[in-house]
């Protein structure tokens, strides 16, 4: 027992895993600055980078101006001279503050110099609902980056994957934007071993979290959760089995792991809790029409956030944001299709 | 142009032989009695919703404006009725002081009531914005509060819009924004201030240096030794008032304002000052590790109660038993007690919490609505 | 003869349109103000606001500092306190240096005062393409905006709604982005005669360019002409028959017209010219697969941007942008399905 | 901290008695007459494109430097090979003038070759960005050349972040920003600098104004009388330089440089100067009305070229006919031929016009690729 209580001290959560990711490439790479506010003193607002200033230095970790913009600009420099960089979002909501900076000067550049220039940046920040966040401490706004070629597009579910991911950000030598899901950071029923060696999770490679041959949930985030009670749900109340992806990566999207889902399935539910207009489920549902229509035997149906921002108060939040109960009943539509 | 008063804020202008007297000076007994009111207000308002928020009652972050409450109080008490003000995180009490001196309870006033404040708190749809957003981002187009967003110095360009509607119309209002001295770092915080500067719009920026963003202390945020040297970018005047000193901060802001009205333009005040807490309340227990005992002792040493009961005193406005009879400060939220306050103070927040509790939650459906107007 | 002639030089460009639009506002609502970049002393650079500070006065029409954000910001402000406001981007592509104004700041006010404040703001910009003019002068960059709940977007294709759009929208009440296609600007060849009274195009309400039986083009902007012309070339060269619907209005969509179309047609191409991961042509595919599923014979296939920034040159600028060949063959892809 | 030379960059300090000398004065005969050659080769390109492009056979826009060439010239001659520089829209022929005191067909020297940048503007396969982005937007990162975007003010940032690498790498380069004086009112501007100086980053910005930002005159884009200003608000030194003067604009950046290689952080240089022609080449004909003639004329007056020549002839280092052997200054691009540039600028410039003729487009295909690195 006293043997299981010492594995079980090992598990590690969401949050923690960043932060080994982080300390582990701090390691690896002396040429990996940290940048953002708060980072270094506090250990950031979440504790994400906690005590990686005390190990590493201030001239590793930088404690920033309120300034996103020149957070974001500031990396790409020192990445143009020679530095791998995470930059922080306090909030991934204030990353419109840096909004410029993102799309036009860091996303493009390897672009526009005919690929001299490398900017191995990640931006990455905690996001979503579901915690009473309200307007600007909630959102999930990954299809504005999405929709910004250059940039690769990342939201991990999982401890071991957030390791993972980051590590493979961190050294992919694109422009990432990493998502963080907040609520997720420090949920004990998601903590798990992580391997002690090294290792990294690919960008562009979905997981499938649950085996079905009804239909296919795909989704991400805070909502692979979700889906997962909701096939529990459809299984044990309709004899429904449903499959559940989780993309882990929305750009590069692994495409090919939904569509042989859908050759088993024919049935697609696409969820994810940014609004609905021009989000990335709409991109998925696009995808697959476009490129595997003939797989479909019902329309493939999107649970998003309603097109509204997300309100404080917990009815209207939950009013808004995706849950199971919509889940479910997306899910039983296209069944019954 | 005024000097900055970066060098000057120690040296009041001398009010004998006919020189200007500081606005302070010509503030009545009762007007000074009313601030030391206002104080009591203010300080009473925090300490009650982190004792509401220990109990577990309310959700979100409580941003603490715990010895900051000089600031607050004394930067809007001079403001003319109709003059717009843009309250950020630590500055919830402005949203009921406003115009106070109409009277807390005058339904005419250009100020929120306690009842709405304490609805939005309780995340009620009594709240002027029913609950959508969160905390400090209440606010009222008819009492001319802005509404901010959560992002830092994000409201100074539409205070300098605001501005420019009146100018346009020939309304002679004074609009201020409140900003943290890290808030200062921003990019909207250079444009909307230069804006006003070339336009000469009267936006008053009072700058609420704690001396920490969160975890950041200033001298990373900014590099001038005083942050109103910002000021000195746009030719515009800063000035430096003592934080802790209602009657300061009511003299440094009245200059600025005054300026503002005259059709001068912008300024920035600086209140130095001191957080006494953590960031925000689920930062206390760090705040207590990155920031070194001493200075957090001294920073809190000059309690703006106290301060300004000492003034009090000296001008002969506080005397016997009243003059200790409510002894706010130095006194944690932990250990200040109701009997701590005038009954009044405590009288008017139980109003507004009992109108709180019994606001109803707002409808799930309400999420869906307003997005656009019909 | 001389008549002819006269009724010729009546005939407005798409700028003209744009400008009368404007001053006919300035002139019905006093309480109409004007800001941007270089709009007054010189009249805009492209001159959408020729002559109107020379009419209306400064106090009505400001030449503002390089500072987009401001821009935005005063325009929220202005509202607040009864203006309404146009507030110029000098190019659509600088609308990401005020980001965050818009989509955190405008676009949300109204919801989160409970339907108190109205922020009649309309942003405009040239937008687009097929002129060379790089990454950054080449934007459209629409649907950001579309997944920013609050905001309407609109895009008019033709003199006559590029006029009654803009009355529209300086009449809505909401924020409206508004992009304008710069390569329309002064096309003579779709100049036209505007009608001497005021009129309005509605938000929210498609018009069909062409009729056709055998497929439907969904689009907006540049791209209208461009599916214009596929269609005669499908037409003429393979006899199919292809309606044409120009949306006009993204935010909000008229929804209705186009399965009207696809009830007749069961056949459908969008193309626009945005990235197409997450732009508003995957929008629209989407709602028609969740929305109108058993009206589809084929599957609904996108034309779009690649995604990849615009490029300088004009060989890869072709490259990258949707054009009458590409549109062509996605048509005979649907129609020969 | 230098004194602000806002008030004194009239005022030259006195060499004689041992007094410190200005930069300039220690440059030698050779080196002043090779700052009159850059200034010729910044004219010849800027009058050449004009030419070619009235001609028809470049795209884009062409933003003139025609009487800014000593702002370009006079504030890079100082650098060290490996500083960093970070041209704006107008200060094509810093590209190529970079470094160029190591010769210009040195293959070793830290600037771009005159066929890179001519195979840009000419829009071919041979330009160093292949020709995915447009005219000034072109950079080399082993040059240390900083590619900008459209956005004004958009590079600041990095020119911040380039410095901060070099500075924890122990190297010790400064980093030149180049932007109008209309740029200034941007958001990361006032961010950049901020932090740059926050952390004393080795960061001069240099300030080209040129009083006019499109149809917008400096006074709507900056409240202060000169926009070195600004730095009073970041505690930075601030000059102001006679921008028609390339010794001036030399010595007033080489202290910037200096200041910053000895580790005392950014500071900001203000070149005063004149836009000749048009915004860019699309905007000549409005920019004849929205500006005064008399206005244009008196910014012109001072041509760069004429005032280094008097300067040459005042040292004694122009001589008899060498003195008036090319006349290329007080001339419209319509004017001036050939026969007023040294012949070997106007054969440098074919070089490279050349190169670009014969350079192909880049293929179609090419449109799809280097969005990400593989
Ligand atoms: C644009 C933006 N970036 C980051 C944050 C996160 N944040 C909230 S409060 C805060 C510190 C603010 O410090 P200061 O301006 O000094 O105000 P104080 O809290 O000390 O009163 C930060 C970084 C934010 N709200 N907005
Ligand atoms: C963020 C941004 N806003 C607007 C523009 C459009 N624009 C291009 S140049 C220019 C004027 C620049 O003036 P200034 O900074 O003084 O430089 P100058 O052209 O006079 O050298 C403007 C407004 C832009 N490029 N970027
Ligand atoms: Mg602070
Ligand atoms: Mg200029």
């Amino acid at each position: 027992m006293a043997v299981a209580q010492q594995v079980g001290t090992v598990k590690k959560n969401y949050l923690q895993a960043l932060n080994e990711a982080l300390r582990e490439e701090m390691a690896r790479n002396e040429d990996l600055l940290l940048l953002g506010e708060d980072i270094g003193i506090l250990g950031g607002a979440f504790g994400v980078t906690e005590g990686l200033q005390e190990e590493f230095g201030g001239h590793r970790v930088y404690d920033m101006p309120i300034s996103e913009a020149a957070i974001v600009g500031v990396a790409v420099g020192a990445a143009l001279n020679g530095k791998t960089v995470m930059a922080e979002m306090q909030f991934i909501d204030f990353i419109s503050c840096g909004f410029d900076q993102i799309v036009n000067m860091m996303a493009t550049y390897h672009y526009r110099t005919a690929g001299e220039v490398n900017i191995p940046v990640v931006v990455r920040g905690p996001a979503g609902g579901y915690g009473g966040g309200a307007l600007y401490h909630s959102q999930m706004n990954e299809a504005w980056f999405c929709h910004s070629p250059g940039l690769k597009v990342v939201c991990p579910s999982t401890p071991y994957d957030a390791k993972g991911l980051m590590k493979a950000a961190l050294r992919d030598g694109n422009p990432v934007i990493f998502y963080e899901i907040k609520e997720l950071y420090r949920l004990n029923s998601i903590a798990e071993e992580l391997p002690e060696e090294d290792y990294t999770v690919p960008l562009g490679k979905a997981a499938i979290r649950r085996s079905g041959k009804d239909l296919t949930f795909v989704t991400y985030g805070n909502n692979v959760y979700h889906c997962l009670e909701a096939a529990e749900v459809l299984f044990k109340e309709h004899g429904i089995d449903a499959e559940v992806i989780d993309i882990r990566s929305l750009v590069p999207l692994d495409e090919e792991t939904i569509y042989t889902s859908l050759g088993k399935t024919n049935r697609v539910v696409v969820v994810n809790e940014a609004p609905m207009t021009c989000g990335f489920a709409g991109e998925i549902v696009a995808r697959i029409t476009n490129n595997a229509f003939d797989l479909l035997d019902a329309p493939p149906l999107r649970v998003t956030r309603l097109d509204t921002p997300v309100p404080w108060a917990k009815p209207l939040e939950s009013f808004v944001l995706p849950g199971v109960d919509k889940i479910v009943a997306a899910g039983l539509r296209v069944a019954r299709f | 142009m005024p000097t900055s008063s970066a060098q000057t804020s120690e040296k009041p202008k001398s009010s004998a032989n006919g020189v200007a007297k500081r606005p302070s000076e010509l503030l009545t007994k009762e007007q000074c009695l009313e601030l030391f009111q206002h104080l009591y207000l203010a300080r009473y308002f925090d300490v009650r919703l982190i004792k509401e928020k220990k109990r577990g009652r309310l959700r979100g972050t409580l941003y603490s404006s715990h010895n900051q409450e000089a600031v607050i109080v004394g930067s809007i008490y001079g403001l003319q009725p109709n003059d717009w003000i843009s309250p950020i995180h630590r500055d919830m009490p402005m949203f009921f002081l406003k115009d106070a001196r109409n009277g807390l309870r005058n339904p005419n006033r250009m100020g929120m009531t306690i009842e709405e404040i304490c609805a939005q708190v309780w995340c009620k749809a009594g709240s002027p914005g029913r609950a959508r957003d969160n905390w400090s981002h209440i606010g009222s187009q008819s009492k001319h509060i802005i509404h901010s967003t959560s992002m830092l110095a994000g409201t100074i360009p539409a205070a300098a819009g605001v501005a420019l509607a009146d100018k346009i119309n020939g309304v002679n209002n004074v609009v201020l924004t409140f900003n943290g001295e890290g808030s200062t770092a921003q990019g909207v915080f250079h444009e909307a201030i230069n804006f006003a500067a070339v336009r000469k719009l009267p936006v008053v920026t009072v700058v609420e240096n704690n001396m920490w963003a969160y975890g950041t202390p200033v001298e990373l945020e900014c590099p001038t030794e005083d942050v109103a040297d910002r000021a000195k970018g746009y030719g515009i005047p800063g000035f430096v008032a003592n934080g802790q000193d209602v009657f300061d901060v009511y003299d440094k802001v009245m200059e600025a304002v005054e300026w503002a009205r005259a059709g001068n333009g912008p300024s920035i005040v600086e209140c130095k000052t001191f957080r006494a807490y953590g960031h925000g309340d689920h930062d206390d227990d760090r705040a207590a590790k990155y920031r070194d005992p001493k200075e957090v002792a001294q920073g809190r040493a000059n309690d703006p109660i106290a301060v300004c009961r000492k003034r009090l005193i000296d001008l002969g406005y506080l005397t016997g038993d009243a003059a200790t009879q409510y002894v706010a400060e130095n006194k944690g939220a932990g250990e200040v007690t109701n009997e701590d306050f005038p009954p009044e103070v405590v009288e008017y927040m139980n109003e507004g919490i009992e109108f709180a509790m019994n606001s109803p939650l707002p409808e799930a459906e309400e999420g869906g609505m307003w997005v656009f107007k019909e």
